[in-house]
């Protein structure tokens, strides 16, 4: 029962909303969803809103549900703000936001219909600078062989979910990031085609470390990028970087320790971010807010393993390449609306 | 008489099918110690129902059963095994890819350290029983590759090896030879010697004349009277049986034989065991003669029909109806040539078990034109056309649209024969029509056979039953060792001299075996 | 390019992997075949082995001890098989939809539980430690010769014993009464019953002894393939039991060698993925093209075969 | 008198099932949430009724959804319905449903037809493509003997990455983050039924008509005769003289055509863009509608409202109460578990049967007595 409106708090300042948080997916992915929910829950123990959240289940056959769902929920009227996330729901997202003009709704993590509705905010995050972010420090560190389990041979890998529109905006920035770094970095890229098989990420992870001398992997594949943690774990012949959510507090203390850093999508800093500005009195319908570095909707983690085990030279050029990103200095590719596909090109002309 | 006099008792057994059938009506069922006792009836009649009761296979509705004066109550076959009752089934109760010896533990497996099976006692204990009851089975063969005689003798020692004292046999000589029959009467009467009892279900009342003491009737259900078996004659018996005179023996008028309609020329086949089962078969049939063929079961019978009706390919050889090859063509080519076979395994072969009646006996001409009208079926003219293969082969069935596999075996093997029989055929190949079929069903498919050839089609009838070659046949041949080894076409012949032929005493020279082809 | 994946491919840690990949398809294959020698589709292996994942998993978690972990699972999987039969058996649930409805509490069912034990959700995060794992052993003799003990040596002990259970199904089918009940079971119940063998008994028998061999496969998963269980994580590996069984026409080492061509597919399609240019839709493709192609030139074999005999296909 | 009985019975013995699954279902649902009560009656009734503020009012918006989500399922559970009569265990039914709505919505997106015949053309084009696919299972398992199963199972995973790469590489929209089509134009769309966003598109009437189409095929044609037969028995079939091999793959193409037809019906009639990137999983469902209906296809539809009915239910009181997602699982399961279990009150079906016998025999006698004559021979 998430419903926690409890007496005896600090009253609030503005107004208690009434909140619904629809999940497409299941909570428990350590990951947007997880974020967006811890979010809510600190809202809601400072009193700030009572919120109910809905798993809707995570397959396609689960699709027809999200539709009905968020119908349903839309046309009981009963609510502030209907929350929803990710790419796969603007469609149904945009269906109810017509019919139902009167109920506001937030997306998170999407811009596909930005200021079709006027009741409805789109929150959507630079993954790909983030990505770039992680390039450099992984296509720096790969070099640098007086840290433990760091080759000379100058590869990293990549294993991505699916060889989708976001999983390759992470991507592209991740090789921009490690292009500019060091134009003799190569980078491993394999998909596991989907988000759970641990076991075939495991098995991708093994082979860029067997053959390809990887020797940093990023997982940006949901529960399964864990896999090429225990590859790189077994081995003892590479470090993880993980993904959305500060990895090194969510795995295993063991696998944590091989893990050298996480880049960040802070959806649930967003939505609380969200919420200040609306008591506040600025709101955003019918328009896409774009969190980047700046904003604090993404980042990555620099305390822990990255402080401990980073030479400071390359801790520096990371720092450099935030700083650049944050002023503008450097554009980084998005994959999303990317027609020409030129991630395609650049992650074949990275691979080894 | 008290129960304890008996060896078993059974009282007022009522059985009810879930798909609401009598099977058994208040049935007073009892055997004495000793003795051979027959149960006999019509198709359908529930002797096997009531035998499935008194083994445990199948609950009574109601009723009650006294084993030696004793209540007993059978929830499995297992229990009724621990009272010594042992039973062999008509369709064969055994597991094809296992060896006989396997077949013959099963479920009582001897053990070596602790958990695997002793496979040379296993063995050594089916020898030696199989000596011990006189009854020879080839203990390492895969009961797939062995000949029925064979089977049915695995399955009685079975029974025995598992300790029984009385032993029902519901049809075991259905599917033998007469030289099998002979050897498995002398071996019950060598049992009864040794204190058994046996239950003996038969359709044949020459056997039941021969080898029982006493014999309960019944009929529809219920049990129509006992009698001392040398008290009745076997008119009297059937007449009880089927409320009616029935005519034991057939009659059919001399025939001038017409065209040759099938023509079998040097047929060949190696089975899948290696041996040669035909080597070199010749013969022909023509329109309005009956030719029959006889011999021991493994004698290639079996591959010759299998080979004309397209089950198998000859390895050389061919046959031909009416001028046209019919090795090699798939079956349904073969029925437009106007064949039609009663197949010897009706279970697997001629029904379609949980289809309807109806569908079963249309399933060879439902294509044609009569019955269809553009793409649908015309449902009238197939409901008309069951009606009348039911009424006319007296099918029991409630309706048409009844599961066959819930009619009595009989009444099955009526509604493969109504179909085979009413399709205007030109060659009818009958592979054992009347196994395991009452006197009136029996009466029935042979009537209806002679009538048929008498019409004009050339029928090939192969039996284990000597006297029904015997009788019906126009010409025999006798097959062994996958030759012809007689041909005989004067109606002269005798199962003393037909024996001879069939066990390879004799042999025919080529040339009196030559005149089979009518060249 | 060919030459990278050739060099790839050529190397221990190549055969090292198919038997990784194949020892989890391989228990659940032999589950299937010893439950359709008892004449039982079990269609639940998948979700049987989703469940005995999770909950070998949080035995190990639960005692700090892996060999209690697996148990577990075997337990937990044994059980399943029991409720399978019980449906299936004794109320007549049609035997397909009731592996449906355990797939389905293997789907869904077990992200519920996982919550309801542990109040985690959609897996098990944090819970592993190193004591849970299954260890790997190092094989004394074989260790030491040069390629091949990198390929045979120092797998998880459970690795070695899909392997070795082969042999056990095996023996268990064509050398132990109970295996003999089996297989007459499933060929001729009314055969084994008349003669007093308990059917209904055997069947639940083989279906447990199934469900407790997907249980392996299920420990296999969660507490050495991957270090812990996540919601998805068996990922189809059950069906391709089902299939590996019946390319291996229910025999053990059929089975097995369908698996191991499976394996073998899969470590291709991981080395394969590596290369340049190559769609990652169209590489995931191979163990299954693999699979479909080995199924037909099995079957072209055999038709050659049955063709010497010249029998039609008519079934006795 | 007696058929009335056990016709009785039958319904009785359903309704008991239900009653029973329920209450297996209502212990999870009591173990789970706080307001079970409410929580079962969003399961039970919430599909059709709802309640506002103390009235309560039929939701039609509900119910068109219930039928909605039966366009595909009845077409699957059809599919597998033909297939399993001929005795064929071809999985590939979900392959085919995925296949069917790729192939409906690229022509959906991509052929310019100004004309209701668009969305026509593309169902028929996905149909027939579908039939062909499921030539490949067909025709190795009739030449060769290889088990459709393995090749059907296969053939899923085939079509799910086959799909993906063009999908992804050819046809996707790079606007969107997720990959997905472009919209498909608004000749493709299939119209809906009634007004609102249920998604109960015409659809759901060509289902029905399937389904009285594929009853006619089944039991009043000889194609639907061979197909059953064979499934009974293969080798009586053959010796009948039937076509076997034909047969079998006649039924296979139909089961393949079926299931592309539902495929491009659902993506066309519910979505905007073809977006499917998994097995849709219609294909088990269809399994479960066919093992329910017993493969008459005339229980389709009653099998396919049942399951969607209980999803409904199960969503409703997902969304409406505390009971979570994935304990709906559990629910249908164990639904699912003692509906279908034939068993179930059987031995009270046997004492109706012997009252019934009983009952027969006497009247029997009677007549006979009546009849004259009395005495017995
Ligand atoms: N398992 C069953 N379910 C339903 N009906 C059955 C079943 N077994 C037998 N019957 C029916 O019960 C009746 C008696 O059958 P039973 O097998 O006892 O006859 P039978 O005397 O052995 O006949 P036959 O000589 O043809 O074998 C038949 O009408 C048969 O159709
Ligand atoms: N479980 C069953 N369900 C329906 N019908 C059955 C069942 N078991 C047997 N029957 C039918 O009841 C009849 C009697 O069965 P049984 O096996 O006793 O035959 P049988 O008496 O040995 O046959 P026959 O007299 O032809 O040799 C058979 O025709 C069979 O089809
Ligand atoms: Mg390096
Ligand atoms: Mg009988």
């Amino acid at each position: 029962d998430k419903e926690s409106e409890e007496p005896g708090k600090t009253e609030p300042e503005g107004a208690v909303y009434k909140v619904i948080n629809l999940v497409n997916g299941n909570l428990g992915d350590k990951s947007f969803f997880d974020s967006a929910e811890a979010g809510l829950k600190i809202l809601a123990d400072a009193g700030r809103i009572t919120y109910e959240t809905k798993e809707m289940g995570a397959t396609d056959a689960d699709q027809p549900k999200w539709q009905e769902t968020i119908n349903d929920v839309a046309s009981m009227g009963v609510y502030d703000l209907i929350i929803c996330g990710t790419y796969q729901m603007p469609d149904y997202l945009k269906e109810a936001a017509d019919a139902y003009p009167d109920q506001k709704f937030l997306i998170y993590d999407d811009t596909t219909y930005v200021g079709a509705n006027q009741n409805v905010v789109n929150l959507s995050y630079r993954q790909n600078d983030m990505g770039y972010l992680i390039g450099v420090f992984a296509a720096a560190m790969t070099s640098q062989t007086t840290v433990d389990n760091i080759n000379p041979e100058k590869v990293v890998g990549f294993i991505g979910g699916e060889d989708s529109p976001v999983i390759n905006d992470f991507l592209y920035g991740f090789l921009e990031g490690a292009k500019a770094t060091d134009p003799e970095v190569k980078v491993d890229t394999r998909y596991v085609t989907n988000y759970f098989d641990t076991a075939a990420a495991k098995e991708l992870g093994l082979a860029m470390i067997n053959d390809n001398k990887a020797d940093i992997l990023w997982g940006v594949a949901g529960l399964a990028g864990n896999g090429g943690a225990e590859a790189a774990l077994e081995t003892g012949k590479a470090w993880f970087i993980g993904v959305d959510s500060d990895q090194e507090l969510t795995l295993s203390t063991e696998l944590a320790s091989i893990t050298l850093t996480s880049g960040l999508k802070n959806v649930g800093d967003s939505i609380i971010w969200f919420f200040d500005e609306w008591d506040a009195g600025r709101t955003y319908w019918g328009t896409e807010v774009n969190l980047g570095l700046v904003e604090g909707g993404v980042g990555y983690v620099s305390d822990k393993n990255f402080a401990k085990y980073a030479p400071q030279e390359v801790q520096d050029l990371v720092i450099a390449a935030e700083k650049a990103v944050r002023d503008g200095t450097i554009k980084v590719s998005s994959a999303i609306g990317d027609e020409t596909m030129g991630v395609v090109a650049l992650r074949e002309a990275m691979q080894p | 008489m008290e129960h304890n006099d008996l060896a078993l008792d059974m009282r007022g057994i009522t059985k009810i099918y879930p798909n609401v059938i009598a099977a058994n009506r208040e049935v007073d069922f009892s055997v004495k110690p000793g003795e051979i006792h027959a149960l006999i009836g019509e198709n359908g009649a529930g002797k096997s129902t009531l035998m499935k009761i008194l083994f445990g296979m199948e609950r009574p509705t109601e009723g009650e059963i006294f084993v030696d004066g004793q209540a007993v109550s059978f929830s499995s076959p297992t229990d009724a095994i621990a009272k010594g009752i042992g039973m062999v089934h008509q369709h064969f109760m055994l597991v094809p890819s296992l060896t006989v010896a396997e077949n013959i533990v099963l479920g009582m497996a001897p053990r070596k350290s602790g958990f695997l099976i002793d496979y040379r006692e296993a063995l050594e204990l089916t020898r030696a029983s199989a000596e011990k009851f006189n009854l020879h089975v080839e203990p390492s063969a895969r009961v797939a590759d062995i000949a029925t005689g064979m089977k049915q003798k695995v399955e009685i020692l079975k029974a025995l090896v598992r300790g029984a004292r009385v032993l029902i046999l519901d049809e075991p000589t259905a599917v033998l030879t007469s030289q099998e029959t002979a050897g498995l009467f002398q071996e019950l009467k060598n049992l009864k010697e040794q204190g058994f009892t046996i239950i003996f279900i038969s359709h044949k009342l020459n056997e039941v004349k021969e080898l029982t003491d006493r014999i309960t009737i019944m009929r529809a259900g219920k049990s129509v009277g006992v009698y001392d078996t040398g008290a009745v004659s076997e008119e009297e018996i059937s007449r009880r049986m089927v409320g009616r005179d029935v005519i034991l023996s057939v009659e059919k008028e001399a025939v001038a034989p017409g065209e040759v309609v099938l023509q079998v020329q040097g047929l060949r086949y190696v089975n899948e065991w290696g041996k040669q089962a035909l080597d070199g078969v010749t013969f022909s049939v023509r329109s309005g003669e009956i030719v029959g063929v006889a011999g021991v079961e493994g004698n290639g019978q079996r591959e010759l029909v299998d080979i004309l009706f397209g089950l198998r390919l000859p390895e050389s050889g061919t046959a031909r109806v009416g001028g046209v090859k019919l090795t090699g063509l798939p079956q349904a080519r073969i029925r437009s040539l106007g064949v039609s076979y009663v197949p010897e395994d009706r279970m697997t072969l001629g029904i379609a078990a949980a289809a309807s009646v109806e569908e079963n006996v249309i399933s060879d001409r439902f294509q044609g034109k009569r019955f269809n009208h553009g793409p649908l079926f015309r449902m009238k003219e197939l409901h008309k056309e069951s009606d009348r293969l039911i009424l006319d082969y007296s099918i029991l069935c409630k309706t048409r649209s009844q599961e066959v596999g819930m009619l009595s075996g009989g009444n099955i093997q009526k509604v493969v024969v109504a179909r085979e029989f009413s399709s205007d055929p030109v060659l009818i190949i009958a592979d054992q029509p009347t196994r395991g079929i009452d006197v009136g069903a029996t009466e029935l498919i042979r009537k209806r056979l002679i009538d048929l050839s008498r019409a004009g089609a050339a029928v090939l009838l192969v039996s284990a039953d000597l006297n029904e070659v015997m009788e019906l046949s126009d010409s025999l041949i006798v097959f062994y060792e996958g030759k012809i080894a007689g041909y005989f076409d004067n109606g002269e012949w005798d199962d003393v001299m037909m024996g001879e032929y069939m066990l390879g005493l004799k042999h025919q020279s080529d040339e009196e075996i030559g005149r089979a082809s009518h060249a | 390019m060919l030459e990278q994946f050739f060099q790839a491919v050529f190397k221990a840690d190549f055969i090292f992997a198919v038997i990784r990949i194949t020892a989890p398809i391989l228990f659940a294959a032999l589950a299937a075949v010893i439950a359709e020698k008892a004449g039982v589709v079990n269609i639940g292996l998948e979700g049987i082995m989703m469940i005995t994942a999770l909950f070998g998993f949080l035995f190990a978690y639960w005692t700090q001890s892996w060999i209690i972990g697996v148990l577990g699972a075997v337990l937990t999987g044994g059980l399943l098989g029991l409720v399978m039969g019980f449906f299936s058996l004794k109320l007549k649930t049609d035997i397909i939809l009731a592996g449906i409805a355990i797939n389905m509490l293997g789907a869904g069912g077990t992200i519920f539980l996982l919550n309801m034990f542990t109040g985690l959700r959609g897996n098990t995060g944090n819970l592993v430690t190193p004591n849970i794992l299954i260890p790997t052993v190092k094989i004394p003799l074989i260790d030491r010769i040069p390629v091949v003990g990198e390929m045979l040596s120092g797998h998880a002990v459970l690795t070695y014993c899909a392997f070795i259970f082969v042999f056990l199904v095996w023996l268990l089918l064509y050398k132990t009464p109970i295996g003999l009940n089996i297989r007459a079971v499933g060929e001729n119940p009314d055969a084994a019953s008349s003669v007093g063998v308990s059917v209904l008994g055997i069947k639940y028998v083989a279906i447990a002894l199934s469900g407790a061999l997907a249980g392996l496969g299920g420990a296999f998963m969660s507490m050495y393939y991957s270090q812990g269980w996540n919601s998805g994580m068996v990922a189809g590996r059950g069906f391709i039991a089902l299939a590996a069984q019946a390319m291996g026409r229910g025999e053990p080492v059929g089975a097995m060698l369908s698996s191991l061509l499976f394996g073998l597919a899969q470590a291709l399609r991981t080395k394969a993925s590596g290369l340049q240019g190559v769609s990652s839709f169209l590489v995931s493709l191979i163990p299954y093209v693999a699979t479909v192609l080995g199924l037909v030139i099995y079957s072209i074999s055999l038709k050659r075969k049955a063709r010497k005999h010249a029998i039609k296909a008519v079934k006795p | 008198m007696r058929d009335r009985r056990m016709v009785f019975f039958g319904i009785a013995r359903g309704a008991m099932a239900i009653i029973l699954a329920l209450a297996v279902g209502a212990v999870f649902i009591f173990l789970s949430s706080k307001t079970p009560f409410t929580a079962l009656r969003y399961l039970l009734i919430g599909p059709l009724l709802s309640f506002h503020d103390g009235s309560v009012i039929f939701n039609a918006q509900y119910l068109f959804q219930i039928f909605a989500a039966m366009i595909p399922t009845i077409f699957t559970g059809l599919a597998v319905c033909v297939m399993f009569s001929a005795n064929q265990f071809n999985l590939a039914g979900e392959g085919c449903v995925l296949a069917g709505g790729f192939i409906g919505g690229i022509l959906g997106v991509y052929l310019q037809i100004n004309s209701g015949w668009h969305a026509v053309v593309c169902v028929l084009a996905a149909t027939v493509a579908c039939g062909l696919i499921m030539l490949i299972p067909a025709l190795l398992k009739v030449k060769l003997g290889a088990s459709e199963m393995v090749t059907s199972l296969m053939l899923n995973f085939i079509i799910l990455y086959v799909v993906l790469h063009y999908l992804n590489f050819n046809f996707a929209d790079r606007t969107k983050g997720a990959t997905m089509t472009k919209a498909f134009r608004s000749t493709a769309v299939i119209p809906s039924l009634v007004p609102g966003n249920s998604k109960m598109s015409v659809g759901f009437i060509v289902a029905l008509l399937a389904t009285a189409l594929i009853a006619f095929f089944m039991y009043r044609t000889r194609w639907g005769y061979a197909i059953r037969m064979i499934g009974i028995n293969e080798s009586f079939a053959l010796y009948s003289g039937m076509n076997v091999g034909w047969t079998i793959v006649l039924a296979q193409v139909i089961g393949g055509m079926l299931s592309g037809m539902g495929g491009s019906l659902e993506v066309l009639g519910r979505y905007q863009t073809y977006l499917w990137r998994e097995l849709p999983g219609y294909g088990w469902v269809g399994i479960t509608v066919a093992i329910l209906a017993k493969n008459n296809p005339v229980y389709v539809p009653l099998a396919a409202f049942f399951i969607a009915y209980l999803n409904k239910g199960c969503l409703l009181m997902s969304t409406h109460c505390d009971v979570p997602s994935e304990m709906i699982d559990i629910i249908q399961a164990a639904i699912f578990l003692f509906f279908a279990a034939e068993q179930f009150l059987s031995g009270f079906r046997q004492k109706l049967v012997v009252k019934t016998a009983t009952e027969d025999l006497m009247r029997l006698e009677a007549d006979r007595g009546s009849r004259g004559g009395g005495s017995h021979a």
